[in-house]
């Protein structure tokens, strides 16, 4: 058995570990030893292809030193909070590799040479069209989650238009290079500019919030610029792991979606929340109650049981280890603490959970939504830590509301709530909310963490 | 009639992305997320092998550009998704 | 290398048989059973391919007894599964 | 694209129909759409491949016609308590396919011509191999339960050392032969004999009623050996629907076996029950209280709720018609009439669903084993017709018995137990049954059938 059908028959055998790996990813029980699995799978593919003959190594290895040091440092260094716009650039080299492995090859095989079968031509296209618009797309997105460039949905006239216009003229430049790839590359290096530039052109409407959904969209299209590339060099394991990684990325995106309460449709083309004002809905407004931390530490020290309610104030305040804190202090005192914890809190799913488990909170503490809801009326206060949608009792009652069928954690039914957040600014979706001026809410003006340091200090003193 | 291999294997994997995906928890979405981006940095695999002696200059940056992109890819991204897991077994343990 | 190819279908058929299999109530074994036997008839269609113009007369009895053998595998497995499975709707149509 | 692309192409939907439609049939509200759908994909798969070039159609037609018509007639007139034998025979002509394929490639391509690669005649081996055990193995499974030869396990001394001396034969047989291919004929058709030999060697150990399990089996085989006829004559859609058909086969197996409670080596070399005596435990038996149809007559007429606990005797006896009827009568006389089914009742999986279908009971009296017993304390009749370990009390009390562990149906807490058998006779696990000895247990020997008559006509006269 030649060599090269070893190392193929080895590839047989990191594809599976790449299915097992992501079975067991999908259940909270398994999932890091599947990652180990799955990284077990990469690691046997990489060895192996190394004892093909002919490589470069010195260029391979300078590669391979440099990409491992940004990325293990990047993967170290990142807080637990910025995991979302770390995912976004990592998936954003993978396109990006996908790219420059399909330009590589034209260079290297095809530029100049006679003629290149059309197929070979159809895929190199592809995995650049894919891989360019994956890459830039993925950057446009770690922007806006990381407040680089500005989050909001960005909607203009003659969007689809335009898009329209860069997908026609990526598709004239394809069937002008696919005429004679020979001769073609000035078409080719016209091509990539176009992808990336359709990637921006992709994200860039999307609202930050969303992000989460893009990022795993644009994780099956890496998938996929994995599979063309895969194509382009005739190597299997690339097809076998980018077709999985395609089909579940899209299927990961079909269930975030879901978990919405939102089509891919709505997500991708509606601009979400840009055209927030108008969704408002009824103006029967209360009044505002402010609160002083004072008057909060009163609330808090006679209440048996308290519910904290984080929110995506909570990340931005970096509060987790106040609220901890707090929390204990709570308990000192002799009160029940939760942390009801709404699924698409925060910005990623999981997003809370990931912060109060760094800040050391006990997992038997958080409580999820289907729990916490049925008890909710016997609850002395809800403290809601920077969160709005989430709580917003219109995605019960206002048909209108943008947010109307989203299940909220049902905070408006406890005995008093009190609202930490820095004005009345709307949060994610951009409407009111008419739990802030309920007759039971007191709302505590303030960055999340000052104010929860405050009412440290409170029981402290 | 490697097309014909290639589109059975196309469909098979798809299927089987699907059955496997299907009904995860949303706690996991994101580093379930991270995790399968860190396995489409296969690309990596086919870069190495594609990076043969003999390359242009250009080819040569072209092609330890794609290794360094895809390594970032790979690494960063298994490290970053057992980061995350990590915490997420830290808090079972947290309990009483 | 289409050993290759024709093992990596193979590794995703079984993964893929696998998950869309377990989890089966007993009472549908016999059904399934019957009708996953129908499916493994497909060699008729290795057989109708194989069966080509300009075979010695040892050659035409064995194809046509392998396509007769795999009609009656095909044909009698796709009916008899269909009948069990009417059957089992009956009942539900049976309730009061 | 050429012809043979197009028709390739082709076997990708059929393939893409065929998972659809496992996937539906494992389901049971969509199981009779899901085996369309996988005919379907057949359909397709077979109208294209007719469309080869240099097909001799006449030959082709002649023996799909003799075979559409015999496979046909035959799934049309068998009885449904024949439905396992009948499905062991289409398994057994599957294989049967498999093998003569590849004789016939084999005979046609490479007989007397210079060299065969070493793949292809390895593959050949294993189709004849996988082809003919399937074979032979499925008709001794039909023989045995169509009790055309005797259902008993048969264990003799030295089968063990049988066995390795035919698989050693059979090695043999194969190195010789993949020396030189085109001169082993031969060789070939002694691996042929070999073959099914080892299908009859393989089977003719286990008892008729471990069938369901070997037909399971013998299920993925034939899936197996139309895998490496695939590979013989260079078919995809036979390696994917062959490789799909082996691992569902294994896995239906492996479900078969836990549902018995067994380890599949047990199944397949125990001979379970062929020694039978020694199982039976401890000898403190009480008296047998045989009665008369109208004893039991005067019983059922009294009973407010009555439930009939089917097993292997009612297929037998084919009675479930009479049973219908004397339930009609009993319900007319104001009786509660529930059916007790236990899962692995009869001799195959949904054995008495069928059954009971057939004579149109209604699906609602129909209750699962789960259900019924936390009901059954109250219950004033429990009428078991044939049935005797799916109801016997040692499999939860004797942990010596051979059926220790599987759970019953617990007929004897009902206030009056009915058994309707001919004889004092073990059942298939052969054991003794302590329930036919039971304080409140009353006999009615006789044919199930005879004895349901009795009573019908006790009740109308
Ligand atoms: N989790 C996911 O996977 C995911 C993905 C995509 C979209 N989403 C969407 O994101 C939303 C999440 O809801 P949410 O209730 O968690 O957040 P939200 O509705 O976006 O509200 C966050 C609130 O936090 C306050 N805040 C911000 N910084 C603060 C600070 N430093 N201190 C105190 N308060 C601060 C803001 O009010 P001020 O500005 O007045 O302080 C804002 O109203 C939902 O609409 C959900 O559909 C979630
Ligand atoms: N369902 C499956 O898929 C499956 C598969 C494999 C094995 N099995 C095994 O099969 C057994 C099934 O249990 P079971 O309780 O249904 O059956 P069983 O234990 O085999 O008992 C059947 C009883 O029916 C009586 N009988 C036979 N013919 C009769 C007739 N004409 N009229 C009246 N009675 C008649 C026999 O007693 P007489 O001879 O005295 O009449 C016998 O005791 C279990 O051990 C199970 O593990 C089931």
């Amino acid at each position: 058995m030649s060599l090269n059908l070893i190392i193929n028959f080895s590839y047989v055998i990191s594809a599976a570990l790449f299915i097992f790996g992501l079975k067991m990813l999908s259940s909270p029980a398994t999932a890091r030893k599947g990652n180990i699995i799955s990284a077990l799978g990469m690691l046997i593919a990489v060895v192996m292809v190394l004892f093909s003959q002919g490589l470069d190594y010195k260029w391979i290895l300078l590669g391979m030193a440099v990409g491992a040091a940004i990325g293990i440092v990047a993967a170290k260094r990142v807080a637990m909070t910025a995991m979302p716009e770390m995912v976004a650039v990592f998936n954003g080299f993978g396109g990006g590799a996908s790219l420059l492995l399909a330009w590589f090859a034209y260079v290297s095989q095809y530029n100049g040479a006679a003629a290149a079968p059309l197929f070979t031509a159809v895929v190199i296209l592809l995995s650049i069209m894919i891989g360019g618009t994956t890459f830039s797309g993925s950057l446009v997105a770690y922007g806006k989650l990381s407040e680089k460039i500005p989050g909001n949905p960005y909607l203009f006239k003659g969007q689809q238009l335009a898009n329209i216009t860069v997908l026609l003229g990526a598709l004239l430049l394809a069937v002008l290079f696919a005429q004679d790839p020979g001769t073609g590359y000035p078409w080719l290096l016209g091509l990539i500019m176009i992808a990336l530039v359709f990637g921006i052109l992709f994200v860039i409407p999307i609202g930050g919030a969303d992000m989460p959904v893009v990022i795993a969209l644009l994780n099956s299209y890496s998938g996929l610029a994995a599979c063309a590339a895969g194509f382009v060099i005739n190597n299997n394991i690339l097809i076998v792991a980018g077709s999985l990684v395609g089909a579940a990325g899209l299927i990961l995106t079909k269930i975030m979606c879901k978990a919405m309460n939102r089509s891919l449709n709505n997500v991708l083309f509606s601009g979400f929340g840009a055209v927030s004002g108008k969704a408002g809905g009824r103006e029967q407004h209360g009044e505002v109650k402010a609160a002083s931390a004072e008057d909060v530490y009163y609330i808090l020290e006679a209440a048996d049981s308290v519910v904290f309610v984080p929110g995506y104030g909570l990340a931005v305040a970096q509060a987790q280890h106040q609220v901890r804190e707090l929390g204990e202090l709570l308990e000192e005192n002799g009160t029940e603490v939760q942390y009801a914890i709404h699924p698409v809190a925060g910005r990623m799913p999981g997003h809370m959970n990931v912060l109060l488990a760094e800040a050391n909170v006990p997992y038997d503490q958080l409580i999820e939504m289907d729990d916490i809801n049925p008890k909710m009326d016997t609850v002395d206060v809800a403290m809601v830590i920077g969160a709005n949608d989430v709580v917003n009792p219109a995605a019960l009652e206002d048909e209108s509301s943008a947010i109307y069928g989203m299940p909220i954690i049902e905070a408006y039914r406890a005995k008093n709530v009190i609202v930490l957040k820095r004005s009345m600014n709307p949060g994610f979706a951009g409407i009111e909310n008419e739990l802030f001026f309920g007759e039971n809410t007191r709302m505590l003006f303030g960055d999340a963490k000052e104010s929860i340091t405050a009412l440290i200090s409170e029981f402290k003193g | 009639m490697t097309a014909v291999f290639l589109t059975f294997v196309l469909l098979l994997s798809i299927f089987l992305g699907f059955e496997v995906i299907s009904k995860v928890p949303s706690t996991l979405h994101t580093p379930l997320m991270s995790g399968a981006n860190a396995i489409s940095g296969i690309t990596l695999v086919g870069t190495i092998a594609a990076l043969t002696t003999g390359q242009s200059a250009m080819g040569i940056i072209l092609g330890t550009a794609a290794v360094c992109m895809a390594s970032i890819n790979v690494f960063g991204g298994y490290l970053v998704t057992d980061r995350m897991l990590s915490m997420f077994k830290k808090r079972e343990k947290g309990g009483k």
